[in-house]
């Protein structure tokens, strides 16, 4: 199963340089690839219920991340569906974007999310599969985003990402929680970190289970595009409309429902549960479904009823019986199948007429036969109509909703309510191009190449086909899906007739009520019916995406007030903070030190020294008032003069001479340099003054402070003692400081040198380029 | 000033940069500085002087009790409470002519009791000094033509 | 005896760092100064004697040597900068 | 031997005084200079796994037995950090080859390039306190006339603000290691280890009061929250190459030295290390703020050096934690991301100068259009940026996860929610660049700002450049693709840092002449 | 003297950190060298004072005077001054430089680029 | 003996620094005060060092303190004069009791 994945990478990074090579042949080789992997996997196919294959490779042990791969029948399910569309979405951009540029950098990004995708529904492992579900959205950001000279394309794509990044972040949060609780609860990190061994305990009784629950939840309605978080899907419907095609039939969207149905037997049934995947699900099923009736843009309207069908599933996995379970598994493939083909469709309307906008649209049907052939059924599907896939699923859709007792009702409504409105915009894409008089369109309409009509002609046959005989279907995929989903076996049953029981008369009533009441809808909307209506659309539509919108801007706001106020360029604003936090960062600790004065002899001072400290004082003090440079330099000199003095005073005789000479030194070339500056005059008002006087008086103290502080510690040195015997003996020198520069310390010595040696190639430097830059200007 | 006199003074303070009177490192230090003169002193230009010791002796003798004098005057001035100074600034005619000579007596007045050298003018003619005790410029001048000069142009001959 | 000198001598930086202070005029500050690195001399040769290491007076070489050095500077700065004001 | 121990010092100071001897000789310069640089990582990464087999490798310099001389030691993270430098050496060499403007070249940038890498190794190798001072004063004083060498206008003023805060954090420093010296009697930082303790048991505020001011002082040099502003200040603005190097090192030198001083002369229970967390949170979030809010590449990616120090010491900040397999966990995860972390930036500020030179400008109002004219750029700039975001599976992922995850087990809920906000943020603003820089279509043709250079000589620049800039993303996706040496690599390193008995004993009891070099061979654990 | 010489620490400290608070470069330049002065200092203070007993070995004497000063501190002082000194007289030049080229020398007109 | 002569000089010496340290800020005007410390100051030191020589005795102490004499000689009125001339060319006017000045109208120089 890696080497499936791997060999999918290695060819999106191959792709660009064949791309150029193999011309208009790419295509077709690359769609094969995907079905050679697919008949691979198909020859685990017939997943028995409840067998599993597992392959299992080392990668990040330290952090519980193995490529740990697992095919059951829901990986199996996916995997199958994913690798079908797959190839022929590939198949279908080879000759959508045959004359486009970047062609092989397009087919590289679909086999990157192709195998993202995979890898996604094939991994056991929470990091990894965290790892494939991110992979995903960054496979999907570049795809919305490949017409990026469009602006409308670039934010798109980045709304579509950063939306479903901030999905992954409350994912991870809660994969990172559970693995925690699951090592908790007495598991290795290797087992915690396997999605698998959540059966081995039971993290329903834990006390973080809502937390966790919340946000595995949250993640996977991100990436469902669950309202309130839908708004992203239908900005990207910029992308070209094979990528829509792929990603919000079978792919990307429903990884959202593939976590969720993946931890249904392990974390699902509970209250919390329920409560929050009914109401968000049926929340997202009515509202998306009524907002797809606003639209007039092909692609938008299948948007909005691909959220409102993952509303769907998200509710039916909330309901979580096995009708329920049976009913998502059948409305899952279905949906993949007519929205595939629809959105296909959708591509080959644009590519054949140049527009998209449903309003001026029709007659196509003679003019587009094949693609009018494979619109109709795929609609029909849609619509639910039989005999078709679509039917299948509606008609389990209503028996599972009946199940649940307590809400059936309620329930029940909700879901003939959204499909009415979902047969509405089923006609209008579907039926609506194809019928009716011909509109002017801004190209002459004609029919796509062969490869964009065999995509969306074997995914509408497909439809039909299980329609027609759903047995094979149901006990070869249906039942292992429902089972893993469910985690005991199910035998699932599909049939086309159900007799002619109470229930099953009932469920052909409400079929056909929902049919009859879309079509009625959708003769309101031709007449301009929705227009006058007040559009619950509206708020929602505009709801979270002005929220992001607004949240985007106000955050540029905000970094840049925040930034303009922080970093603000002003050197003595930077020096003011950094030593306030400096004097709260050591004060804090200090301020309750002990500081031992009676160890200090206070009186031990004698005259010259005091005066020697007093001109120190006077020096700085002089520094600092002075009003003109040199005064300036001169009071430096003394403070530095002053300072050798104490150094020789205290034994220091060394420190003393270099003290001189480096003093006189900088003098010199202070004198020097300031002959090229202006003056002092005085800039900082009294208030600023005395502020900056106080911080710098406040780190003054500290130190002093912290110096008073020390004779108090003191430890009994060995160093100065070794020195002192060892500089003669050993070292031959008299002068110990000496010796230490040179000998013991002679690393510090080097490293003194390279400094000065630094130091002195800048100042040559700087000059130079003074120099340089006087001369050539 | 020749090389010689150069080395010596070298020697000196190498023997005390070294912190010894050693005769050794004294001579060492010599030669290494009459070499590095003779070697770099070419562009140096040294004027090329015959040494004469008598009268540098006596020039140096002289200094010093010029020195003591001039110091104690000024001391004396400095805490008397009806100071006797007239302080003034006179111009004096050179003789000397090489830029040591002149060099080396602006530095000399300077030592001098109450006489301080500010500058020379632009001919190269004339130094003027600025004096503390000024009572006649005439027999200030002479004084120091009298004095300083006169052994400075029988050290250096001009 | 010799602590009472250095004490006396301690002293003379007094009136030198006054005048310091005062100025008015450059040169004056820069006499100032080059009385004060006197006196430093003058107090490390005292030091010398008082604790009776040699050393000491190395530093006294090393500030009698260096003060002209600075001292020249300013001098030189200082000429300058009128000369070129003139201009 | 352990006396190749200064190898990493020698080869950059003799390679700096062979570019000096060849001054006049900018052609002879560019190839002492990038042999060097790849004699230093040939050097670094013998003594890496030298280090690796041995865990630790001891020199007294001098011979001079222990407390007494300096030591020169390298245990696994300091090896690790060598090898890094030496990386992020290679590349900016073999970069500037073609970056560096030949007057800059002629002013010593080599030299002065080479003085900057021996000033990290050997604050990465030395064991004593004072010479930690001694080699941190040489990069700076290296980095000081790197930013300022033939500076416009931009960059005199970047420099002003670098020279006059990372003096100050010199300052504290060296008063830090004054007050050491003071209270204990020695520097060697193995030997402070136990008198350290000892002041802690009779006088734990002054240590704590020195430790802060240490940490004051490492924390301006690391960048860390309200100490950071020097940074976004300065690195923008000298030319990338140079940038590239600083972003890489600098930084990473002052959060060793933190880590270093944390371990092993600081008592763990330090209350001054409870503050990191909160710090980290911080400096993540007002990093990452910054970056948001800015327009040009070499900004933006220097506010994001802020925000990723973050996460770093946020991994050091887990070090106050009870449990001891949190502690590990944390500074584990710190050490790898340094690792990372050192390659991604390193990369980002090379792209971007390259972005500059293609485009003779890096603000994102003005550029545009590289994907479609320069792909290779693109895809050299999508690995580190997304690596940086931490989008997995790129090295940033593994990086951030083993953060948050150090932090979810330490319960520090508040500084989890600031990483995660902080990594979405980072996300947020390198796509910024990547739309507005690559995505973006330009008005008219491209400009290239050294209009008369040729444009063969101009390709081959480009190679050059390309040349490094592979690299560094190679060894990124190396990281990302196969974490777990280094991650085991960075345990290793932590469990040393956490066990300083075994370096403190290395150090102490190596013999003075260096004749065996096996110090503290145990079995693991 | 050690309770003076650790007030005059203070005091050096925070003229320095005064001096670089002002906005012309000369006086942040005075800052920073009285900021060397400042840490010099105190390295020299911490390590104790002692008079009159330099770590030097008399002539011919075996070691230095038993209690002499402590010779490391010296050392270090040593070092830090010429470092000091090294990065002042950089930095002295680079205040030139930037008045050069900014043609001001006022810190606060210093600004970053949005 | 030698400890006499040796503070005789030393306190000699001393006496002169002090007295050219109030005479710097006694005397009125800066040429004055150069009197004051380019001669006494200079020769206080040399006293006090000659008090060192004395002291110690020995020719290694004589030639040291013999070297920082020379230089103090050499030193000291170059100096001086150096101050001087750039005190005067930056028009430092002498006090007004200065009555002679034979170079105040002169300007070119």
């Amino acid at each position: 199963m890696l080497s499936g994945i791997l060999v999918l990478f290695l060819l999106a990074a191959l792709v660009p340089v064949l791309a150029g090579r193999l011309g208009r042949a790419t295509a077709w080789i690359l769609a094969g690839i995907p079905l050679l992997l697919g008949l691979r996997f198909l020859r685990y196919a017939p997943v028995t219920p409840g067998s599993i294959i597992v392959e299992r490779i080392d990668w990040v042990p330290s952090l519980g991340a193995d490529l740990t791969f697992l095919l059951d029948g829901l990986s199996n399910a996916f995997t199958l569906l994913i690798l079908l569309i797959g190839s022929l979405v590939i198949l279908y951009s080879g000759a959508y974007l045959s004359d486009h540029r970047r062609l092989g950098p397009f087919l590289a990004y679909l086999l990157l999310f192709l195998g993202s995708m995979i890898g996604l529904v094939l991994s056991d492992n929470w990091i990894t599969l965290f790892v494939f579900w991110e992979l995903t959205g960054v496979a999907s950001y570049l795809l919305i985003g490949f017409h990026h000279e469009s602006e409308a394309s670039r934010s798109a794509a980045l709304k579509s990402l950063l939306v479903t990044g901030s999905g992954g972040i409350l994912l991870l949060v809660g994969i990172l929680l559970a693995i925690q609780a699951g090592q908790d609860l007495g598991l290795s990190l290797e087992q915690a970190s396997r999605i698998s061994s959540l059966g081995l305990v039971d993290l329903r009784q834990d006390s973080r289970y809502p937390l966790i629950l919340v946000f595995i939840t949250l993640g996977a309605f991100v990436k469902s595009a669950q309202v309130p978080f839908h708004f992203w899907l239908p900005a990207a419907m910029a992308a070209p409309t094979p990528v829509s095609a792929f990603l919000h039939s079978a792919t990307m969207v429903k990884a959202g429902v593939y976590l969720l149905a993946r931890l249904h037997p392990h974390l699902g049934g509970t209250p919390l549960w329920q409560i929050l995947l009914i109401s968000i699900g049926g929340a997202t099923m009515l509202l998306a479904a009524a907002m797809a009736l606003g639209q007039r843009d092909l692609k938008r309207i299948l948007a909005y009823t691909t959220i409102s069908v993952l509303g769907t599933l998200v509710l039916l996995l909330g309901v979580g019986t096995d009708k329920a379970v049976e009913a998502l598994v059948v409305f899952l493939f279905a949906h993949a199948l007519y929205k595939g083909a629809l959105f296909l469709v959708a591509g080959n309307i644009d590519h054949g007429t140049g527009t998209r906008d449903a309003d001026r649209l029709g007659g196509l049907i003679r003019l587009m036969p094949v693609t009018a052939a494979a619109g109709l059924l795929a609609a029909l599907s849609k619509a639910g109509a039989p005999p078709l896939f679509g039917f299948l699923g509606k008609e389990l859709l209503f028996e599972a909703k009946l199940d649940r007792e307590s809400i059936g009702q309620w329930l029940i409504l909700l879901a003939i309510t959204s499909n009415v409105l979902l047969v509405a915009s089923a006609l209008r894409v579907g039926i609506r191009p194809f019928l009716g008089r011909v509109h002017p369109t801004p190209r002459p309409p004609h029919e796509a190449p062969l490869p964009m009509l065999a995509a969306p002609i074997v995914l509408a046959a497909l439809g039909l086909l299980v329609g027609l005989a759903p047995g094979p279907f149901a006990r070869h995929i249906g039942s292992a899906t429902a089972t893993a989903i469910l985690g005991w076996p199910v035998d699932m049953k599909l049939k086309l007739w159900h007799g002619l029981s109470l229930e099953a008369m009932i469920l052909m009533l409400l079929s056909g009520l929902t049919l009859a009441a879309g079509f009625a809808v959708y003769v309101g909307i031709r007449r301009g019916v929705h227009r006058r209506w007040p559009r619950p659309g509206a708020i929602l539509r505009w709801g979270p995406d002005r929220l992001y919108e607004r949240g985007y801007a106000g955050l540029l706001r905000l970094a840049g007030g925040l930034t303009a106020q922080i970093q603000s360029g002003s050197f003595r604003r930077y020096l003011l903070i950094v030593l306030v936090s400096a004097i709260i960062l050591v004060g804090s600790s200090l301020f309750l030190a002990d500081l031992e004065i009676r160890t200090l002899d206070l009186w031990d001072v004698k005259f010259h020294e005091a005066l020697l400290a007093v001109l120190v004082l006077a020096g700085v003090v002089l520094t600092v008032r002075s009003r003109s440079r040199l005064t300036g330099i001169a009071a430096l000199g003394v403070t530095g003069l002053a300072i050798a003095l104490i150094f020789a005073v205290f034994s220091a005789p060394d420190l003393a001479i270099t003290q001189i000479m480096v003093e006189i030194q900088t003098v010199i070339l202070f004198v020097l340099v300031f002959h090229h500056l202006p003056p002092f005059s005085r800039r900082s008002t009294l208030s600023v003054r005395l502020r900056d006087l106080a911080v710098a008086g406040g780190v003054g103290v500290l130190m002093a402070a912290l110096v008073l502080i020390v004779p108090a510690v003191r430890l009994q040195s060995t160093l100065a003692d070794f020195f002192r015997s060892q500089s003669v003996a050993a070292a031959h020198g008299r002068n110990v400081v000496n010796v230490i520069l040179v000998d013991f310390r002679a690393l510090d010595t080097l490293g003194e040198i390279t400094v000065l040696a630094m130091a002195g190639i800048g100042v040559f430097a700087l000059t130079r380029s003074i120099a340089t830059r006087s001369r050539s200007g | 000033m020749n090389v010689f006199l150069l080395s010596l003074f070298l020697a000196l303070l190498w023997a005390g940069l070294f912190g010894t009177a050693d005769w050794a490192v004294m001579l060492f230090g010599f030669v290494i500085g009459f070499v590095l003169l003779r070697w770099i002193g070419g562009p140096l230009k040294f004027a090329r002087v015959p040494l004469r010791i008598p009268q540098a002796l006596g020039l140096v003798i002289f200094l010093f009790y010029e020195l003591i004098l001039s110091s104690v005057r000024v001391a004396r001035d400095v805490v008397a409470i009806r100071p006797r100074r007239r302080p003034g600034i006179v111009g004096i005619p050179l003789e000397v002519e090489s830029d040591a000579g002149i060099m080396l007596l602006a530095n000399l007045i300077t030592l001098t009791p109450g006489s301080l050298s500010l500058v020379v003018s632009r001919d190269r003619r004339t130094l003027y000094v600025h004096g503390m005790f000024v009572e006649d410029p005439e027999a200030f001048r002479s004084s120091i033509k009298q004095g300083f000069e006169r052994l400075l142009l029988r050290l250096l001959g001009r | 005896m010799m602590t009472a000198l250095v004490i006396l001598l301690s002293l003379s930086l007094v009136p030198a760092f006054i005048r310091l202070v005062l100025g008015p005029t450059l040169p004056d500050r820069v006499v100032a100064l080059d009385l004060m690195s006197t006196v430093g001399v003058g107090m490390t040769a005292l030091l010398a004697i008082i604790y009776g290491r040699l050393v000491f007076l190395d530093i006294a070489i090393v500030l009698a040597l260096i003060s002209f050095v600075g001292t020249v500077a300013f001098a030189h700065y200082l000429e300058r900068r009128y000369r070129k004001e003139r201009r | 031997m352990t006396t190749m121990l200064v190898l990493p010092l020698l080869i950059p100071l003799l390679t700096a005084a062979l570019c000096l001897v060849g001054w006049r000789h900018p052609v002879f310069q560019r190839w002492a200079g990038t042999a060097g640089a790849a004699a230093e990582l040939g050097a670094a990464l013998v003594l890496l796994s030298r280090a690796s087999a041995q865990e630790l490798l001891v020199l007294q310099v001098g011979s001079w037995p222990a407390p007494f001389g300096i030591t020169l030691a390298a245990d696994l993270f300091g090896a690790l950090m060598l090898v890094l430098a030496g990386c992020v050496g290679l590349g900016v060499a073999v970069y500037s080859l073609a970056d560096i403007p030949d007057e800059a070249r002629s002013r010593g940038f080599y030299p002065i390039f080479h003085v900057l890498l021996a000033g990290v190794s050997g604050a990465f190798l030395t064991g004593d306190l004072f010479n930690l001072y001694v080699w941190f004063e040489v990069m700076l004083t290296a980095s000081f006339v790197l930013l300022a060498l033939g500076g416009g206008r931009r960059q005199m003023e970047g420099a002003i603000k670098y020279v006059g805060l990372n003096l100050l954090c010199s300052a504290m420093f060296l008063a830090a290691t004054g007050l050491i010296y003071g209270a204990t009697g020695t520097l060697n930082m193995a030997d402070l280890h136990e008198s350290a303790a000892r002041i802690a048991s009779t006088h734990p505020n002054l240590l704590i009061a020195v430790q802060s001011l240490l940490f004051v002082g490492f924390g301006i040099k690391a960048a860390i929250f309200p100490l950071y502003f020097w940074l976004p200040a300065s690195y923008p603005t000298p030319p990338s190459a140079i940038g590239a190097l600083f972003a890489g090192l600098l930084t990473k030198v002052g959060l060793y030295a933190l880590i270093r001083t944390a371990t092993i002369v600081f008592p763990h229970e330090s209350p001054v290390l409870g503050w990191i967390p909160a710090l980290a949170a911080w400096t993540m979030i007002v990093g990452v703020l910054g970056a948001v809010a800015q327009q040009t590449i070499s900004r933006i990616l220097s506010f994001h050096i802020v925000s990723q120090i973050g996460y770093m010491i946020m991994g050091v900040g887990m070090m106050t934690s009870s449990d001891p397999s949190i502690r590990h966990l944390g500074l584990q995860a710190a050490v790898f991301y340094i690792a990372h972390h050192i390659v991604v930036k390193t990369n980002l500020f090379l792209v971007a100068g390259t972005v500059r030179e293609m485009r003779g400008t890096d603000d994102l109002r003005r550029v545009g259009g590289l994907a479609s004219a320069a792909p290779p750029i693109a895809i050299l700039f999508l690995i580190p940026a997304l690596s940086l975001a931490g989008v997995p599976p790129l090295s940033g992922f593994w990086a951030k996860l083993a953060v948050i995850r150090a932090g979810l087990l330490a319960g520090q809920g508040w500084v989890v929610t600031a990483a995660l906000a902080t990594s979405l943020l980072t996300l947020v603003s390198m796509l910024k660049i990547w739309q507005e820089c690559f995505w973006k279509p330009t008005d008219g043709p491209a400009r290239s700002p050294s209009g008369t250079v040729p444009a063969v000589l101009l390709s081959r620049n480009r190679r050059v450049r390309a040349i490094s800039m592979c690299a560094l993303a190679a060894i990124t996706l190396w990281i990302s693709v196969a974490p777990q040496p280094l991650m085991r690599f960075a345990g290793r390193s932590a469990d040393q840092l956490l066990r300083p008995e075994r370096y403190t004993r290395g150090v102490l009891s190596s013999p003075a002449p260096a004749v065996h070099d096996v110090v503290g061979r145990e079995p693991e654990r | 003297m050690y309770v003076v010489l650790a007030l005059i620490v203070g005091a050096l400290y925070t003229a320095g950190l005064y001096l670089m608070f002002r906005r012309s470069l000369v006086k942040f330049l005075f800052g920073l060298v009285l900021l060397g002065h400042a840490a010099n200092l105190l390295l020299f203070v911490v390590g104790g004072l002692v008079r009159a007993s330099p770590p030097i070995a008399r002539l011919g004497a075996e070691a230095p005077d038993a209690g002499s000063a402590d010779p490391v501190p010296q050392a270090l002082v040593l070092t830090a001054i010429v470092i000091g000194f090294a990065v002042v007289a950089f930095t002295a030049v680079l205040v030139r430089q930037v008045y050069r080229v900014t043609g001001t020398d006022d810190v606060d007109e210093l600004r970053e680029d949005p | 003996m030698i400890v006499m002569i040796a503070f005789v000089l030393a306190a000699l010496g001393v006496l002169f620094i002090l007295l050219a340290a109030v005479g710097i800020l006694r005397l009125p005007d800066l040429y004055t005060r150069m009197h004051a410390s380019s001669k006494a100051a200079t020769l206080g030191a040399i006293l006090v060092l000659l008090s060192v020589a004395v002291h110690f005795g020995g020719p290694a102490v004589w030639v040291r303190c013999l070297l920082i004499v020379v230089i103090l000689f050499m030193t000291a009125p170059i100096a001086a004069h150096m101050i001087a001339r750039a005190a005067y060319i930056a028009q430092v006017r002498p006090s007004p009791d200065t009555r002679i000045d034979e170079l105040g109208s002169e300007t070119e120089l």
